[in-house]
């Protein structure tokens, strides 16, 4: 059966055959694997003698692995998924929280020109001041927060057309 | 000796203290925040009591409520830890009061050095060169034009500061208004303190510092040095003992300064004498700090000198045994902060619940942390999740350990920095010790992972979606030796699709 | 050095091994049984092959299947580890053959110190003090003549013994038979070779050994003592650097006999001399063993010298860096064997799942150790659960610093010695020192808890009975102030009432 | 509510009450307790101030408590239980495998005496074999197993009547 995984906006698809022995299918070969879950959360993979210990969480379509130091964070997505996603080009980019913080400085207001580079907001958290930054040319069409508000982690808090 | 101790912190400092207590036999009070109920300081401690909600200015920081705990438990010390209330001068002046023993310095030398002005000043008596910048705090004004006078680079400092927080580096002239504001916003909101002043930035430079340990008999010793190098946002990322750059008629020179100064306020307990040292091995007062450090298990790890363990003696009254002539070092010391960031996104916080949790161990290992499978990183305090402290003969083979031993960690459910401490362990220049505080951003190719394992995560992640109905085990299959190896080969994926 | 080693080994020293190959940059290939696809050895290292069911006799000791895999995955050397294939003769012959380096020492070595008759006409030859007995193998005949000879107590010790296995005290002639037969049957299961010795005992004796190592080049270094004096069942369970019987002309007499004996078989690799000493410091030899010990890491803890990686180097032809003189200890290191194993029923082995594991951690902490929640102790295999190391300034910090360590560990689903080895460090004639092989025997006492935290397990017990619907988390309440010491108070128990 | 545990062969009651927050009664005072769990089978309970972290494991009626470095082996039981539970005391002894085990080899025949303390069955497990004796005088009822078979823990190897 064929797995289809979003990371870092690429889709990725990975062919694993059940047979008397699972199967993973790579460069047209098949090569046996062996998945075994060790405690909670930490698994030992055996492919063809090569052995990885990984920590993986499942939490409904999102697959975390963790594999020596390095997080990967997949997206199991469906075969109809994949052929209907398309990349969305707009000219409008929401600037999101990324993190739980409190909105410290709002340092442009509703219709104020910004270039890319430029600082629109400045938020804190963990006592630390980050300045989040336009990622592109354009005007602020809406600021959805207020100063001193708390706010969740992807919220949206200013909205940047490009006109 | 005390018979209880209260231990006015939280997370790895309190746990660490507590051990501490427990080997010397002493008892312990822990104090809590409705954030740190399920904090491992809690469960660890003898006694605990509940000091109010998660913002520290309503709980550990609240003087009143820290006296009352030890004076109702019966404590008859307390220990600070790093952060919070250590280098209060009013916090270890209400425990005198109270006839409680603040185990630390004098409220005295807390308040000289504490001022990092007043700290110049004592430090320029005792003939340690400075840096150059504002004799004192500055206002807007006077800033700007001490920036002017001393020339770009410049750093803006908190003078209550520490640990990073109200410090701004200001490269030109026209990032300084708005460097200016958010360190004197950040001062305020850490330290209730917005006075800050303006040091000239020296390039390229290394934070080296000594550990010092007086007693109340008058003898102070140091420890060595610690090379701090490695930072980001002005914070300690990687520390070590020795400094790959001090050769030992440097560090003799270095120590007796930093004795020079500690004794200098009659200094009692563990402190630390800060440096800032230029490719010239020209070095410069930069600070003390009158506490124990965060990173000082390296230390221990080079000298077998147990520091929390002597700070508490020492406030009972117990004189330091040996002499300056009796401490020597051996092998080498690193320690990794691992902490819920993302060095992706600039090293931003990664708060949330650790899903799950693995940590390493093995011979010269040392993992001082508070964290476990469930635990809430919260975005009250330091997302710091551990000091990971190595010790090996030689300084490459710390550096190999610290690599082996980080691939040995597993944190899932927040984003951590663990990939990119082993991409700087495996870095040339930091192998060869060819480190300065410019290190980071020098290498913004260490913050991305190189992707090398994601055909390995894919097989995992594709295994785990299959097995999620059958969570439990699969049989045992018995693999056959071939030849085959998959680090030499691509997976079948069917093309990259960018979306 | 090499490109990849097979680890022909389980359990903790496998886990151990791994780490070593990681540090010097080597590729590890694992191999398990049936029992061990969860183990966490497999997990760890780069490769791992399936070698056939549990019974070490049909995977770990099949010499075929080894080099089989070996030749497969092309591991250049095999790291024994202990216990299995370490100390036979045919495995480091079969390895030579196969142009596999075998990392220990050469056959011939093995089998003159293997057969532990042999061993004794080497120490004899190199003029080291004997115990009194028979001169070789023994029938069931001369066995007991030579008991009745030489005057009970004696040991009945398996010709190719080690660890304790097949190895019977006789205190009266009567007991004589009974012994005989089942050390001769535990030898052969153990060892496939029923063939028994007999030696005088000696009372109040201390174990005492000393580490050594030697390269291919004719360099023998000693790594001073080890005293393991505290066993159950002649297994070790409290081991420690240095010995606190020792002092420092005996030590260096014992180094230089110890590095005598091994000189005398050319040794390569790392080997321990094991003496037995009377009370008036008389010390004779016991024997030798060929591999690296169970308790190597107190050794490693005072010397700072990494025995595991220095075997794999020698191995691959290195020359040992130091000379004699450059190695010191400093500090003073204990290890404690954590078992699953009932103390109150003649430590039986208590196999099972570990339904929860909580290892300690902290500053001079070592826990060597592949053990986790969920983990399987079968009966297949040893019972030990990890090795607690610590290191500590003196004797003394390293006691409590152990007995505080032992505190933080928690294990649920099997018994486990953890309060027994509490007690030892509780016990004032442990503390003093004072012990020998018989110290368990003549401390019943220490066998079981005294129940001093039965009131506050039975409030924990309620609580758990009472949560056990509601299991999330209560409400955190806060817990005010008072004077009241539960400790100082008896549980308003309803009376004891007997059934 | 009182809660009644059986330990060694004693009973023990413990009375905890549910108000605004629970109270465990000792000597007849009550004292606030807060029970915290932490991960899977690790809890922190405060007693008045007083702190203690604690291993538990529940398996039906059992509770195995694991706290300062010993295991503390409960069972609960009703009220009801308790009132009818008394000492069974018989002539018939069965000796039981304290773990999984192989029997090595039997060292009385049925109908054979044996004296207090006297070895009836040799077993092994994890290579070391282990005599089991008899607790009393009396003579060999049954003997249940064969030398060589595999045992379980718990599993009756040999009944002795004291006749």
């Amino acid at each position: 059966m064929i797995y289809t995984f979003k990371f870092q906006d690429q889709i990725y698809r990975i062919n694993l055959e059940d047979g008397k022995q699972t199967e993973v299918e790579i460069d047209g070969k098949k090569f046996p694997v062996c998945f075994q879950k060790i405690d909670e959360r930490f698994y030992s993979i055996l492919i063809d003698g090569e052995s990885i210990g990984v920590g993986i969480l499942k939490k409904g379509k999102k697959v975390e692995v963790f594999l020596n130091g390095e997080l990967y964070e997949f997206e199991s997505i469906s075969e109809r998924e994949r052929q209907s996603t398309s990349a969305i080009i707009s000219g409008v980019q929401q600037i999101k929280s990324p993190m739980p913080s409190r909105v410290v400085k709002i340092l442009k207001n509703v219709d104020e020109a910004v270039n890319e580079g430029e600082g629109v907001i400045v938020i804190e958290a963990m006592k630390m001041e980050s300045e989040l930054k336009s990622p592109i040319n354009g005007r602020v069409k809406e600021v959805k927060v207020k100063e001193g508000s708390a706010v969740e982690s992807g919220s949206v808090l200013i909205v940047i057309s490009s006109e | 000796m005390f018979n209880k101790i209260l231990i006015a912190n939280r997370g790895e400092i309190a746990v660490r203290i507590i051990r501490a207590c427990r080997e010397l036999g002493v008892k312990t009070v822990a104090v809590y925040s409705d954030a740190d109920r399920r904090s491992l300081h809690v469960a660890m401690a003898d006694e605990a009591y509940h000091i109010g909600p998660p913002a520290p200015g309503e709980s550990y920081l609240v003087i009143k409520k820290i006296i009352d705990v030890a004076k109702h438990s019966g404590a008859e010390a307390v220990h600070p830890g790093y952060g919070f209330l250590s280098e209060k001068e009013a916090f270890a002046d209400a425990c005198e009061k109270e006839g409680i023993v603040f185990i630390g310095p004098s409220p005295e030398a807390i308040r000289l050095m504490g001022d990092k002005i007043t700290a110049r000043k004592i430090a320029q008596g005792a003939k340690v060169p400075l840096v150059p910048g504002s004799e004192g705090a500055v206002t807007d004004v006077e800033a700007v034009g001490i920036a002017k006078k001393i020339g770009y680079p410049v750093m803006i400092k908190a003078s209550a500061g520490g640990g990073g927080k109200g410090m701004r580096l200001v490269r030109k002239q026209d990032e300084f208004e708005s460097s200016l504001r958010m360190a004197r916003s950040e001062a305020r909101s850490a330290f209730g303190d917005d006075s800050v002043y303006v040091e000239k930035f020296i390039e390229q430079s290394r934070h080296v510092e000594i550990q010092v340990i007086g007693d109340s008999h008058g003898n102070v010793l140091h420890l060595f040095e610690r090379e701090c190098s490695i930072q980001r946002r002005h914070q300690k990322v990687i520390e070590e003992s020795p400094s790959p750059a001090i050769r030992d008629k440097m560090r003799k020179k270095m120590g007796e300064v930093a004795v020079r100064i500690a004794k200098a306020v009659s200094y009692r307990g563990a402190g630390t004498i800060e440096f800032i040292m230029d490719q010239k091995e020209n070095f410069y007062f930069l600070e003390m700090n009158t506490r124990i450090q965060v990173e000082h298990p390296v230390t221990e790890m080079i000298t077998g000198f147990d520091i929390v363990k002597w700070m508490i003696r020492i406030a009972a009254g117990e004189k330091l045994l040996l002499k300056q002539k009796h401490i020597s070092m051996k092998g080498h010391a690193l320690e990794c902060r691992v902490y819920a960031e993302d060095p992706e996104k600039n090293f931003l916080p990664s708060p949330g619940k650790l899903e799950y949790v693995r940590s390493p161990s093995g011979p010269g290992v040392r993992d001082d942390s508070s964290i476990y499978s469930g635990y809430e990183v919260t975005s009250f305090y330091d997302p710091m999740l551990s000091k990971l402290i190595v010790w090996a003969d030689t300084r490459e083979e710390a550096i190999k350990k610290m690599d082996s031993v980080l691939r040995e960690y597993i944190v899932l459910g927040v984003r951590t920095n663990i990939g990119f401490l082993r991409r700087v362990m495996g870095n040339d220049e930091f192998i060869r010790g060819e480190i300065d505080t410019g290190f980071i951003e020098r290498h913004p190719e260490l913050l991305k992972s190189n992707g090398n394992g994601i055909e390995l995560a894919l097989i995992a992640a594709a295994l785990a979606i299959r097995n999620s109905t059958k969570e439990e085990v699969e049989t045992a299959t018995q693999a056959k030796v071939s030849n085959w190896k998959l680090f030499a080969r691509k997976l079948a994926v069917s093309g990259k699709i960018a979306i």
